[in-house]
């Protein structure tokens, strides 16, 4: 049989295990539907790692074109492709072992799920598997938009799952609103290039734009569908929604949050650049570079800022993957194929480590019914192992070898470096700060570091600590093997991810092949795959490893400081506006994410209106 | 004409927006998401409009018969659907978060986040 | 934010987007144009699979893996909804007070019920011949039961409307959906194939997979419009929140 | 021709529209929205897409405002029993900020 038929199956398999688990989860016991949802999301897993195992021995695209509407010569045809590269399906991959370890992790959590409805959260969390791999392989652009809808719809649910309580709600409805109005942001820009092309398939509408010169139209269309993928991406100005989103979700949730589905809006905007805009008709390279840089950096700084200022730990690694994504944004804006290459092996150890973390941090609101950094001062040192996991996460979100985070980071800042050095430097400081923030919070809350200020504010100590109620019905008493069990599993994988050089090496060819605008178009519409020679794989060198403990150093001498003592007022003072603009007022989250499209257009414009 | 059908579609984008940012009542602004969605559809159907062009169906017109774009109606099509759904859990959000808040204005909601 | 202030930032993006977007505009072909490459030759192929309705076709043929993402988004609405609108803990359901309808409008609630629903199913099964189709006329279906509530009351409605086998019907709509792509797989074609014969143009059977998806398309539709009007009318009409001593969930009565 | 239809059809969807925008009462909002809902309808019609002015006309002018309705009859009705407000200072520390 041939492999690219198994393409569709990778989406399709975890719908049907919704539809069994909906009709079949009001009947079967809790461990049954456990186990179903597991197997179906295993099974998605396993068919990606065939597929991308069969696409790297042979030709590395695999093209199903569902239906059977194979185009005819010229590509003129009617029908969607699903392309699945080495990048795509590796993401694939990625998302569904994701899936699985958040099923897993959370087999102990709601204890009493909905009534009769035992079957309702795994089988959202299946229907986000499938809205994140039909996103990752659809070659499409209004089948992606499609995707990103169903993504966006299960996410929100997702967030409000826990209605009982107060801030989950208004959480899910900024994320809710934010993320809808970037999809329409994104449907008007697909109609424009449609327009313009008279076509809907990536590669179509990349040839057709080649025969001419840029215009309004796909300047226009470049800033409407990259802002509806960067909220996703919950870039600066349009990030707004996230934190609100994450530190409020169930803590699976956040896993795959965090862990994943932002970074698909990163992929989105690489692919779609690389696929369309890329050509002598689209958005010169500068024009693009100097859009995705500026608002990368813009993201990682705000990011690591705010993520040092949190003592709520979800809301806490919520900045930090804002802090991330800027860097991931970098990685790619500097349009080569090593930054790419970097960025890819980054994403893959960020999403396990920063998994990992929040797993951790779940255990904590499950026995403490709080995840407020002074509340749990040095309560949890009673949990040595998590508190191990937990450090150790931190530590390679500093960026410390061998962790893949590190590689990643080494090779991706290294390519930033020839666009400009202070992008290096601004690699190195801002994942220092988030990691710091990260270490800081465990040295507290791990290890009772510094003063115990809490106490002075509270009155008279009896205050239940927290409104947040445990996410497993009880507050847990001893910590199930399958929670801690998780944690472990993505950190190794995300050592491993910098440790096998296959990988790296992997990495590297996908990335020759992914940032090219020529090869995507001549692998889908003609079914020619040019090799990936010359394709330089990802690998350690002494100036990464240097940088590496380098933030690893800052990040761990700023934890530490920073536990210390508390926070100096003159900073608080600095930073009060940035602090006062996340205000959770739907209204002004709105209005930032129109001043993000205006900051698209003016980032845009020069280059791609005035190049001959 | 020809430029009418493009400036309306961008005219309820805009306006849908404005409404958005300035509602006193979440309830009003899901209506206000539907009215920015609806310029997705104005924009859509105009483009595969063609002059003199019937409509694609081909129930008692001659199969050579000159018609409007098929495949913009599909995707609008979609894209209601989209809509309809994305309104309802939105509404269901907001009647649950006016029970645990008392309140559907996003000023106050706001200022209980502190 | 202050009021004034959201206001201005929002009036300062709006005007550079206003640019952008009429920018665009001037240079977009014609409204009316005659380039429109991939509709002609969705019509070509349409014709070629002897589907009348060239929007059914490129719905549920063409482009059938955008129209079975779609169906998708509906089921997750739907699970969303009902999951988002549970009773909780420390509300409680109050029995439904028998509403007073005048004899007239319960006469014309009567005799538009059955025309309604008729109205539907004939729109769902000419999909691939006229306008309408799975989803309009799915959504005509459920608009019609719930006809009742004004016509009747809502006990009535609650009588004909057992909420189990419409939340099967939504699940078993979107399977079938999925069975059918994957039929054609078996068969030794790709997923979502069109690999049953196509008929005649113009004949109620012609078309191929079209007719079953777009049969599925109208069960899950109309089954799943009829969860989610229940669950909110769910919420007006029963389900109260925690005043007068908290009974918690007196159980699910449906 | 129908252009000058189509005309007085977008011009009717762009006034509805801001009318709906404007109508800041929900309940006034989902009777503006229905008629948007018939506007756009109209326009779909004269723009040759009956499959979209069919599931508009159900969608748009009837299935969106009824549970705009039935939204606003929920939280009408359960305004009166709003939460104490020593209760939301309770459940107000927001750990996000530290003050």
């Amino acid at each position: 049989m041939n492999i690219a038929r198994l393409l569709p199956l990778v989406v399709v398999v975890p719908l049907l295990g919704a539809a069994v688990l909906a009709v079949g989860g009001r009947r079967l016991p809790r461990i049954a539907s456990d186990v179903v949802s597991v197997a179906f999301a295993a099974t998605s897993a396993a068919l990606a790692l065939v597929a991308l195992a069969g696409g790297a021995h042979g030709a590395p695209y695999v093209i199903d074109w569902v239906g059977g509407w194979r185009p005819g010569p010229g590509g003129e045809g009617v029908g969607i492709v699903l392309a699945g590269d080495p990048m795509s399906l590796g993401l694939t991959a990625f998302t569904s072992l994701l899936v699985v370890a958040v099923l897993v992790y959370s087999w102990r959590y709601f204890e009493e799920p909905p009534r009769r409805r035992s079957g309702s959260f795994p089988a959202l969390i299946l229907l986000f598997q499938a809205g994140m791999c039909g996103f990752c392989l659809t070659g499409d652009l209004f089948n992606s938009f499609v995707f990103f809808e169903l993504m966006g719809v299960v996410a929100y649910a997702l967030t409000g799952f826990r209605v009982e309580e107060r801030r989950p709600l208004q959480g899910a409805m900024a994320f809710g609103l934010v993320n809808s109005l970037g999809g329409y942001a994104m449907l008007l820009g697909i109609a424009l290039l449609y327009a313009r092309t008279g076509e809907l398939g990536l590669a179509q509408i990349g040839r057709q734009l080649d025969g001419r010169s840029p215009d309004a139209v796909v300047l226009a269309a470049f800033v409407l569908v990259s802002a509806g993928l960067l909220v996703k991406a919950a870039a600066v100005p349009f990030h707004f929604w996230l934190p609100d989103a994450h530190a409020v979700a169930p803590t699976p949730v956040c896993m795959l949050l965090s862990g994943v589905m932002v970074e698909l809006g990163v992929f989105g905007v690489t692919r779609l650049y690389w696929t369309v805009f890329a050509g002598p008709g689209g958005v010169p390279h500068e024009a693009a570079t100097r859009t995705l840089v500026t608002v990368g950096v813009l993201t990682a700084l705000v990011g690591a800022v705010m993520s040092w200022r949190q003592r709520h730990l979800k809301r806490l690694l919520a900045f930090s993957t804002v802090a991330h994504v800027g860097l991931f944004l970098i990685g790619v804006g500097v349009l080569s194929p090593e930054g790419t290459a970097g960025t890819a092996i980054y994403v893959l150890a960020h999403g396990g480590v920063k998994a990992a973390l929040f797993a951790c941090t779940g255990i904590l609101l499950d026995r403490y019914a709080s995840v407020d950094e002074k509340e749990l001062h040095g309560r949890a040192r009673e949990l040595p192992l998590t508190g191990a996991l937990y450090m150790l996460g931190g530590l390679a979100l500093c960026g410390m070898p061998p962790f893949g985070t590190s590689l990643g980071k080494a090779v991706a800042e290294e390519s930033a470096g020839h666009t400009g050095h202070w992008l290096t430097a601004v690699f190195v400081v801002v994942s220092a700060v988030t990691g710091g923030a990260v270490l800081r919070a465990g040295l507290r809350v791990f290890a009772g570091t510094g003063p115990r200020t809490y106490d002075d504010d509270a009155p008279g100590g009896a205050r239940v600590p927290g409104d947040e109620g445990p996410e497993t019905g009880t507050r847990l008493r001893r910590i199930p093997v399958t929670m801690l069990t998780v944690p472990a599993v993505l950190l190794a994988a995300a050592l491993a991810a910098g440790l096998v050089p296959q990988w790296a090496a992997g990495a590297g060819s996908a990335a020759h092949l992914f940032a090219a605008h020529d090869i995507y178009a001549s692998a889908v519409l003609d079914g020619q795959t040019a090799p990936a020679a010359g394709a330089a794989p990802a690998h350690w060198n002494t100036a990464g490893v240097l940088l590496g403990l380098l933030s690893t150093a800052l990040g761990a001498g700023l934890a530490v400081l920073g536990a210390r003592r508390p926070r100096g007022a003159v900073t608080e003072r600095l930073l009060a506006p940035l602090r006062r603009l996340q205000s959770g007022h739907v209204g002004d989250y709105v209005a930032w994410a129109v001043a993000g499209l205006a900051l698209l257009a003016l980032l845009a414009a020069p280059g791609t209106l005035t190049s001959p | 004409m020809t430029l009418l059908p493009y400036l309306v579609a961008g005219w309820i984008f805009l306006v849908g927006l404005y409404g958005l940012v300035t509602s006193r009542n979440l309830i009003h602004a899901v209506g206000c998401l539907a009215v920015t969605q609806s310029s997705t559809y104005v924009l859509l159907l105009a483009i595969g409009y063609r002059d003199g062009g019937t409509a694609p169906v081909f129930a008692d017109i001659p199969t050579d018969a000159r018609v409007v774009d098929p495949v913009v109606q599909a995707l609008t099509l979609t894209d209601v659907v989209v809509g309809a759904t994305v309104t309802a859990l939105l509404l269901a959000l907001v009647i649950q978060l006016h029970k645990r808040h008392g309140t559907v204005d996003p000023d106050e909601l706001s200022e209980l986040k502190g | 934010m202050t009021r004034r202030g959201r206001l201005l930032l929002f009036l300062i993006a709006a005007t550079v987007t206003t640019v952008l977007l009429v920018g665009a505009f001037v240079e977009l072909p014609d409204f009316g144009t005659n380039f429109h490459p991939y509709g002609d030759r969705a019509v070509h192929a349409a014709l070629e699979h002897r589907t009348a309705n060239a929007v059914a076709s490129v719905n549920f043929d063409q482009r059938a893996l955008d129209t079975l993402v779609e169906e998708t988004i509906l089921f997750a609405a739907v699970l969303g909804a009902v999951v988002l609108l549970r009773q909780v803990t420390g509300e409680r359901r109050r029995p439904p007070r028998p509403a007073r309808v005048s004899p007239a409008i319960r006469r014309l609630g009567v005799l538009l019920l059955p025309v309604a629903l008729l109205v539907g199913l004939y729109v769902v099964a000419h999909g691939q011949l006229t306008p309408g189709g799975g989803f309009q006329g799915g959504v005509v279906v459920a608009t019609a039961l719930h006809l009742l509530y004004v016509a009747a009351d809502y006990r009535a409605l609650e009588r004909i409307r057992p909420l189990g086998p419409y939340e099967v019907g939504d699940v078993v709509g979107e399977a079938a959906y999925v069975v059918t792509g994957l039929a054609a797989m078996l068969g030794g074609s790709t997923f979502l194939a069109n690999v049953l014969p196509w008929g005649t143009l113009g004949t109620l059977t012609s078309g191929g997979t079209v007719v079953v998806l777009n049969a599925a398309v109208g069960m899950e539709v109309a089954c799943g419009v009829v969860v989610l009007l229940a669950t909110f009318l769910d919420q007006v009409v029963e389900i109260d929140e925690e005043s007068d001593g908290a009974r918690p969930g007196t159980g699910e009565s449906r | 021709m129908t252009d000058p239809l189509i005309a007085v059809a977008l011009v009717l969807v762009a006034v509805t529209a801001t009318a709906a925008v404007l109508n800041r009462e929900p309940l006034r909002q989902a009777l503006v929205l229905s008629f948007l809902g018939l506007a756009l309808t109209l326009l779909f019609v004269f723009v040759q897409a009956p499959d979209v002015a069919l599931s508009q006309l159900a969608v748009g002018s009837a299935l969106t405002p009824l549970m705009i309705v039935l939204t606003v009859r929920k939280v009408a009705r359960a305004t009166p029993a709003r939460h104490a407000p020593e209760e939301d200072d309770a459940h107000d520390q927001d750990g996000e900020a530290d003050r």
